[in-house]
């Protein structure tokens, strides 16, 4: 893998974090902000797996792992909470 | 430079050209429900694209970065079903610009 | 090379992470502020692995992420409509 | 015990699948511990991670399923292309709209699969599932009649369902 | 200034940040379930700084095995481990005690709540 | 206002005094003191390959005993004020596909909870994120239903024998070496497999199933409390 590969790769993950870390900033209402905690979350487990790979180490992938399966809960958690199931 | 090589360059770049693109979908979609179409469909595709281009280039992580697709397509619909339905229950959180509503209609025909 | 990269990550990721702290303790509706927080405990999560630390980093994604975020929705239910 | 039988074994298999490759090694102990731990799992949830995935073994509906996978597939590129094609626009062109259709499956789990499946298509969300309907988001409504077009892209997945699962 | 101080600098700053902007808010909120939140990201913080006392650029994560020679201290690691797993549950318990005092004074507002006064 | 203002002064001081105070700090290049002799012999005198298990189970294994009784006190105190609260939740029910990813995910999560913890001295993990990933596993399960859990004893019998099994293995090291949370009472083996580190996987099961048996009596009496009036 090329450094000029790399450094668009970073720029493309990094360009696609921030526009959504701004949606979640920015946003008007609650949904608009959860469904953008769930892009960036997404997108973050590329950048996980990204880092891992170049430290070349695959232990490093469970990371990337338990972070894909806690943020589907913790999204649905507020997916529930916004409808009423959290009382 | 190998046809592998050459293959898991372009898969990766693909994958990342989409996750940027559900960024950049999330920002610019007006409401919630057209910016839920930008946050699963893309970010779902552009994760798989992205994380088979990188097995390609280490192919013994493969079968790890195969479970995490497979969760990721299993549950990301899943969570998205769950905030549009919350978004469409909730009257201060439901967009106005819907032409057609026919969940309104039949929650209204129960009560 | 590789080290500018990083540093690059680490300060983007850093600054990422200042701005919605001071947003979740600015935002009006604590439902926000409790989204916003659950971003910060992901960026956490990077920082860590950035700084070696793969240990901690999969203890707080497994705490940050959901387990936290819920216990304060929970608390958000059980206090109820006043701000 | 005996009925959930043909569940708890093909979980089991999948358990210990997904043990292999979080592992990665091959190693005598980590395969016995792996026995132990999947069997486990699966007793303990009564096989609910899979169902009953022996009935997959009939050579029809084997290439029933890898038919659905194949066409879900090309769905999911599809719906890339539209999605990409739509927000790099200067105006986004949408014509929001939630319309109803008929859903006859019985089976939970092929109405899952169905409602996740159609999430992840060209243009359309699964809001809600109320007995026999569902409701779906469209990003632009089709043109002409907007039921009997949504009703149709239903069909198309759970027609194909249909021959696995009955 | 080179990419590695920098690297090693932006951490730091990070971190401090989170501290300060932690205690700010608990110090000038007023809704008691927002202190909680502004706790948890002090707390967030100061593991952040105890890690970053440990770390050492250029040297590969503590779990050794045949490619790996220099790792970075495994010991504050394995402090933070254990602090973050108390945190959430002193946060749990911050919680539950803010919403009992809300329900006997009926708001969340922290000036309203005359038995946390001391 | 007045508060705002006064509050950041008071931070901003804070920090001026800490940046101060390092002022003279510059990029460390070698370790020193404990970390040191802990990288340098951890393997050997562990057979933990993940340095810091070895740290968090063997040497300061008494550190996390006590750490261990702290969320105990924590998660109790929790439990008990919430039961002041009076029974009376009425949670909307989930919509029938969420219901059915919960029926169907747990079994998957906790597996991989079960993974996390019995490699805990292999790769990254141990007792208290695996402890964690289980007891979302049982959060999974809240979430998607909308009845009371019912009987919870389990969990205080599975929290009680975890904790006397972390404790009886201190004292098996005490007994055979004269040492309290010796882990060489088992033999180390050859580091890298999975049975290796004499007694950690024991000590990383005995944690994890008090952490998730903790947590996950703190959702069920959180789900038992009242909502809103």
């Amino acid at each position: 893998m090329s450094n000029t590969f790399l450094i668009i790769l970073f720029v493309l993950i990094g360009g696609g974090l921030f526009l959504s870390f701004l949606r979640l900033i920015l946003g008007r209402k609650a949904t608009d902000r959860a469904v953008a905690l769930d892009t960036t979350t997404l997108i973050t487990t590329g950048f996980l797996v990204l880092v891992a790979f170049l430290q070349g180490r695959s232990m490093l992938l469970d990371v990337a792992l338990v972070y894909s399966v806690l943020s589907f809960l913790g999204v649905l958690a507020i997916a529930r909470y916004l409808d009423g199931g959290l009382r | 430079m190998s046809f592998m090589n050459i293959l898991a360059h372009v898969v990766t770049g693909l994958g990342a050209l989409v996750l940027f693109a559900s960024g950049l979908g999330v920002f610019r979609m007006p409401d919630v429900f057209n910016k839920m179409h930008a946050g699963t469909k893309a970010t779902t595709l552009g994760s798989v694209l992205f994380l088979f281009g990188l097995g390609l280039f280490e192919p013994s992580w493969l079968p790890k970065l195969f479970l995490i697709i497979l969760f990721i397509v299993l549950t990301n619909p899943v969570s998205s079903h769950a905030l549009a339905r919350a978004a469409h229950n909730e009257p201060s959180e439901k967009p106005d610009n819907l032409i057609i509503d026919d969940l309104e209609e039949s929650k209204g025909g129960d009560q | 090379m590789n080290m500018t990269l990083l540093a690059a990550a680490s300060m983007g990721t850093g600054i990422m992470m200042l701005v919605a702290a001071v947003a979740a303790l600015v935002v009006k509706k604590l439902i926000s502020a409790i989204i916003i927080v659950g971003f910060v405990s992901l960026s956490a999560s990077v920082l860590f692995l950035l700084m070696d630390a793969p240990d901690v980093a999969i203890t707080e994604a497994s705490i940050g992420a959901a387990i936290s975020t819920v216990i304060f929705l929970w608390g958000r239910g059980k206090i109820g409509g006043q701000e | 015990m005996t009925k959930n039988l043909p569940s708890i074994v093909s979980s089991s298999i999948v358990l210990f699948g997904i043990w292999l490759s979080l592992t990665l090694t091959f190693d005598l102990q980590e395969i016995i511990l792996g026995v132990v731990v999947s069997v486990l799992t699966a007793v303990a949830v009564k096989g609910a991670l899979t169902g009953n995935l022996l009935r997959l073994l009939s050579p029809e509906k084997f290439l029933a399923a890898v038919g659905y996978v194949m066409f879900f597939l090309v769905q999911m590129v599809k719906a890339n292309i539209d999605i990409f094609f739509r927000i790099f626009r200067p105006v986004i062109p949408i014509r929001p709209g939630i319309v109803r259709a008929n859903i006859t499956l019985k089976s939970e789990r092929a109405r899952a699969i169905v409602a996740n499946s159609i999430t992840l298509t060209p243009g359309t969300i699964t809001i809600d599932i109320i007995d026999d309907e569902i409701f779906i988001h469209w990003v632009f409504l089709p043109s002409g009649d907007v039921h009997s077009e949504t009703q149709a892209m239903v069909d198309s997945f759970a027609g194909r369902l249909e021959k696995i699962f009955e | 200034m080179t990419a590695e101080t920098m690297f090693y600098w932006s951490l730091a700053a990070t971190a401090l940040g989170l501290v300060v902007i932690g205690i700010w808010g608990v110090l000038t909120r007023k809704n008691i379930l927002r202190i909680a939140l502004a706790f948890t990201l002090a707390d967030t913080g100061v593991n952040l700084i105890l890690v970053w006392s440990g770390f050492l650029p250029n040297r590969a994560a503590p779990i050794i095995d045949s490619s790996v020679t220099t790792v970075v201290d495994p010991l504050p690691q394995a402090l933070v481990l254990t602090s973050i797993v108390i945190g959430v549950a002193v946060a749990a318990l911050f919680v539950v005690v803010g919403v009992l005092a809300s329900r006997k004074s009926g708001s969340a507002d922290v000036r309203r709540m005359k038995e946390l006064r001391w | 206002m007045i508060r705002t203002i006064v509050g950041l002064v008071i931070v901003l001081a804070l920090s001026a005094i800490v940046i101060s105070s390092v002022s003279d700090y510059s990029v460390p290049s070698e370790l020193i003191g404990a970390g040191l002799n802990y990288t340098e012999q951890g393997v050997d005198d562990t057979g933990s390959v993940n340095l810091v298990t070895a740290v968090v189970v063997a040497y300061r294994g008494l550190d996390t005993l006590g750490e261990v009784v702290v969320l105990f006190s924590a998660s109790t105190a929790v439990v008990l004020i919430l039961t002041l609260i009076p029974i009376g939740a009425n949670p909307t029910p989930p919509s029938s596909i969420v219901a059915f990813t919960a029926g169907i995910l747990p079994g998957a999560i906790v597996l991989f909870g079960i993974y996390v913890i019995t490699h805990g001295h292999l790769s990254p993990g141990g007792g208290f994120p695996g402890g964690a990933v289980v007891a979302s596993a049982f959060l999974l399960v809240m979430l998607g239903s909308n009845t009371i859990p019912g009987k919870t004893k389990f969990l205080t019998s599975i929290e009680s024998l975890a904790g006397l099994t972390f404790g009886l293995l201190g004292f098996w090291g005490m007994l055979t070496l004269g040492q309290f949370l010796n882990n060489l009472v088992l033999p180390a083996g050859s580091p890298g497999r999975i049975l290796s580190a004499g007694i950690i996987p024991l000590i990383s099961l005995a944690i994890g199933a008090k952490v998730a048996s903790e947590l996950s009596g703190v959702f069920a009496s959180y789900r038992k409390a009242g909502g809103e009036e």
